[in-house]
């Protein structure tokens, strides 16, 4: 019972393939598993714009959108058919075939990297050998994406806004995919499935999860700031800072394009943290050995919406970072700690798990932190501004 | 430093969260449609046209002087004078206008119409909800719409609307000291003979002005000067009134 | 000869043609970065998926976006003011098409030529990891020095000069005026 | 393996085309990234239809291959950046002065 709770939609799928001819079954079963992914994760941006909003309101003592529908929950129905029905305003110098590709881009690269990653037990579209380098080639090319939009307006805040967009996401895919090494040394695969099951199991009362060591607690959070930058988030919003560039490389688009760079923005975010859950809390295992039978998608999804519920709450915490404190972050922090954290990764395998592990590992990375923290907050803290024409 | 900003800001915005559920007055937001922020009465929205009494046409303050017109930054304002002319509040004979638009889409809200009119004739609105679904049509308001009276204003400014009315009522009372000295004067200047028909005149002049019990007109010019003081008692008592919000505004469903 | 195969021949031939003739950069580049696609999903197709996505990851991802990012910045990317033919390309074309008759008559005459793709070339990443850290050590660790040398060398090289060392002080408009000395 | 190795010298004369009669000097570097990119995938095409296609040489070659292509892109476009700076083109054809 519980096995088949846990395998119902694996089964299904099967059942269903079974029921077609055996010529269309290549195809059927590639659309199975399409089909499912797109719904799923649409709704879920659906749900997640509305939370957010409604998350952000409550966090500035605001009540969030309540209107339509029931406690609001309808309102990005009408937000889709608003942008479904707007004009397409397309600005005359564009670049035609550029400006239209790029929202398309932007769609197809972030929806391809969910190809790769285990939403529950036998739940993976491609099992790939090389799933998280797949993953990250994939969102590699969002920068491409970025870059046609800015380019092809024809509009200094588009272009601008790109230009940041792009700097900001190359400086951090590096910290982005060196966090992620510990992991892969330690599971000793590339495989998304493999790193799950390396993680499945329990020691004591906690499970297996690599977010429980020194050095995979630190990679996680680094993980995760990257993420952000890369998915253009407060605190790394400044690509699309509408104070500033009124809304970066989109500023030429309306309508449903617009809609989807939007899409492609937040499956992005959810595509990072699906990773970050498979790297480090786990994947699709539960955290305790007695809420086994709960069903791994379940899981899954559960850990997807705690990581998405902080993504909210430290988009609305943190104000937006000045371009020359996230470049320097990205590289005197960010980049030095992932590189410290894989050299932990590493000792950590040769020290053991016990307490001299903990011991060497934790303070090499905390020793690090502070370090790097205190250097830079007392020699590149801001001084007191002077200015040479204004008295 | 080392992040503990970072965690305070967490912790704050945390605390907001979860007061929002708990602590009513933590939520700064009003329903709006439903429930609504009581309107200020220094608020102003777009101009109108003040007219006594209960006929928009008869008892229109406006003269089409088309000083307003003049005046206006935006030019927002057209006025075609009538060739016709109706009494005022005080029995003159005045022009009044035949057209009198407002484009909407201009107008800037200045209020300088309002400063400019010797009539007290245009006053300030505090009505926010214009929206229309024709651009150009929808927003330019015509005279009949723009009429608005005199009890309206008393709701929405009081003060400026007592401050309006005592001047006017002094005005009046002005006005029907010199009739009346001057039908004195006529009374003893011409033969008692001639008295009859008089009466009978002013009598028919104020016919027109009775009808307004906005300002609650004396009955004949006849009446002596001490009187006028009691006629505009109920404006006067208006100011202390509706400070508070006014329950009209205010309508929660 | 399969579909798929010759659907992504052309994109690639095709991409490549434009990469190398249209006339405005970007668009050049971004035909490159096509071109490189292309290449990478016929990597895929041949059984190196390894080799497919470190394609993605550093032609497209890298090497297009910076050189995109040099043609903003050197703003050529104007349209070049040359003529469209003249006898002066004429060798140059002459050349390439010897070189291509040549490497097409190589391959036509190759003896592997009727060979069946092998079944048994699949990358295991193990492997590859395995190799890497055993037999190819040395080269790994030259080509992280070279890396390295190259990333110095072009922060070095990219850096924007000192006021001081500028020929001409129109070219540090960036910059505060110079400071007398 | 015929069409792989025909697109592939395909690929190497369009990148000599370019190499050779463009003007600018990114381009010349487009054309000699597209070169390298013939030979990776020739590289790759006879691992796969070669006779030893148990060996990982071919597939290392073309992974160390793709990085030096990486670091040759970098510093290249780096000179490229610092030629435009001072002699204001990029136009190879300009660039005939040995002095600095």
């Amino acid at each position: 019972m519980i096995e088949l709770a846990d395998q119902f939609f694996v089964l299904s799928k099967q059942q269903i393939l079974l029921l077609m001819p055996v010529a269309a079954q290549p195809l059927a079963s590639v659309l199975l598993s399409i089909i499912p992914i797109i719904g799923v994760f649409a709704t879920l941006f659906a749900l997640t714009t509305v939370l957010e909003r409604k998350g952000l309101g409550r966090i500035q003592n605001r009540l969030g959108p309540n209107r339509v529908g029931p406690f609001g929950f309808l309102q990005p129905l009408a937000d889709g058919i608003k942008s479904l029905t707007k004009e397409d305003v397309v600005p005359f110098r564009t670049d035609g075939v550029l400006h239209f590709l790029a929202p398309v881009l932007v769609m197809v690269a972030a929806l391809l990297a969910y190809s790769v990653l285990p939403l529950g037990r036998n739940m993976v579209a491609l099992d790939l050998d090389a799933g998280v380098l797949f993953f990250f080639a994939v969102g590699a090319s969002t920068e491409l994406a970025v870059f046609m939009a800015g380019w092809s307006s024809r509009n200094k805040y588009a272009m601008l806004g790109a230009m940041r967009a792009i700097a900001q996401m190359i400086s951090y895919e590096i910290p982005l995919i060196l966090s992620t090494v510990g992991v892969l040394m330690t599971a000793g695969t590339l495989s998304t499935t493999g790193i799950v099951e390396a993680q499945s199991g329990y020691s004591g009362l906690l499970p297996n999860w690599y977010v429980l060591t020194p050095w995979g607690f630190a990679g996680f959070f680094l993980f995760l700031i990257a993420a952000t930058a890369e998915a253009n988030r407060s605190p790394f919003d400044l690509p699309e800072g509408e104070s500033e560039i009124v809304a970066g490389y989109f500023t030429e688009y309306s309508g449903f394009k617009f809609a989807m760079f939007f899409f492609g923005e937040y499956l992005g975010l959810f595509a990072a943290n699906a990773l970050a859950i498979t790297l480090f809390l786990g994947g699709w295992n539960s955290p305790l050995a007695i809420l086994d039978w709960v069903p791994s998608y379940v899981w899954f999804f559960a850990k997807l919406m705690g990581l998405i519920g902080l993504s909210i709450w430290v988009r609305g915490t943190t104000p937006r970072m000045r371009s020359d404190q996230l470049m320097n972050f990205a590289w005197k922090f960010m980049l030095p700690m992932s590189l410290v954290n894989v050299l932990a990764a590493g000792l950590w395998r040769f020290t053991g798990h016990g307490f001299l592990g903990w011991f060497v590992c934790g303070s090499l990375v905390a020793g690090s932190y502070c370090w790097l923290g205190v250097e830079l907050s007392t020699k590149n803290s801001l001084k007191k501004r002077v200015y040479r024409f204004a008295t | 430093m080392l992040g503990t900003g970072l965690i305070k800001g967490m912790a704050e915005t945390a605390r907001n969260f979860v007061g929002s559920y708990f602590e009513a007055d933590r939520l700064t937001t009003v329903q709006y449609p439903e429930e609504r922020v009581p309107v200020k009465e220094a608020a102003r929205s777009f101009p109108f046209l003040v007219f006594d009494g209960e006929d928009p046409e008869k008892g229109l303050r406006c003269v089409a002087c088309q000083i307003c017109e003049k005046e206006c930054p935006p030019q927002c304002i057209l006025i075609v004078k009538d060739t016709a002319k109706k009494p005022d509040f005080v029995g003159k004979m005045q022009f009044q206008p035949k057209i009198f638009d407002i484009d909407l889409s201009v107008c800037m809200s200045c209020q300088i119409c309002v400063e400019v009119c010797p009539f007290e004739a245009i006053k300030m609105d505090v009505d926010f909800e214009m929206s229309r679904f024709d651009r150009f049509e929808g927003l330019l308001i015509h005279k009949r719409e723009l009429s608005k009276s005199n009890g309206h204003f008393q709701k929405i400014h009081p003060t400026d609307a007592a401050a309006v009315d005592a001047n006017l009522a002094a005005e009046k009372a002005k006005a029907e000291a010199k009739a009346a000295a001057e039908a004195g004067a006529k009374a003893k200047a011409a033969a008692t003979a001639a008295a009859a028909t008089i009466a009978a005149g002013a009598g028919a002049a104020a016919g027109t002005p009775a009808t307004k019990p906005g300002i609650a007109l004396p009955a004949a010019p006849a009446v002596p000067t001490s009187k006028p003081p009691t006629s505009p008692a109920l404006p006067l008592t208006m100011p202390g009134q509706p400070t508070t919000a006014p329950a009209a505004i205010s309508f929660v469903s | 000869m399969n579909l798929d195969l010759a659907i992504l021949s052309l994109l690639i031939g095709a991409s490549a043609v434009a990469a190398i003739t249209l006339r405005d950069l970007v668009h050049c580049v971004l035909c490159l970065a096509v071109t490189f696609a292309g290449l990478a999903a016929v990597y895929l197709r041949l059984g190196a998926e390894f080799i497919a996505f470190s394609q993605v990851l550093v032609y497209i991802g890298a090497v297009a976006i910076l050189a995109l990012f040099v043609v903003l910045l050197t703003r050529t990317g104007e349209i070049e003011n040359q003529s469209r033919f003249s006898l002066q390309k004429l060798a140059p074309l002459a050349v390439c098409g010897l070189v291509f008759t040549g490497l097409a008559g190589a391959a036509w005459s190759s003896s592997l030529r009727g060979s069946q793709e092998s079944v048994a070339a699949s990358i295991r990443l193990r492997d590859v990891g395995r190799e890497l850290m055993s037999a190819y050590v040395l080269p790994l660790e030259v080509l992280g020095l070279l890396l390295t040398a190259a990333l110095i060398g072009a922060a070095i090289l990219a850096q924007t000069e000192e006021p001081n060392e500028v020929e001409n002080p129109n070219g540090a408009s960036s910059h505060p005026p110079a400071k007398p000395h | 393996m015929l069409p792989y190795l025909l697109l592939s010298s395909l690929l190497f004369s369009a990148g000599l085309a370019a190499a050779l009669l463009r003007r600018n000097a990114i381009l010349v570097l487009v054309g000699i990234e597209l070169m390298l990119n013939a030979a990776n995938l020739n590289f790759i095409v006879f691992w796969k239809f070669g006779p030893h296609p148990e060996s990982m040489a071919p597939v290392l070659f073309v992974l160390f291959s793709i990085a030096i292509a990486a670091a040759e892109a970098g510093v290249g476009l780096a000179l490229i950046l610092l030629v435009y700076r001072h002699f204001k083109t990029t136009n190879v054809d300009e660039l005939n002065l040995l002095k600095g």
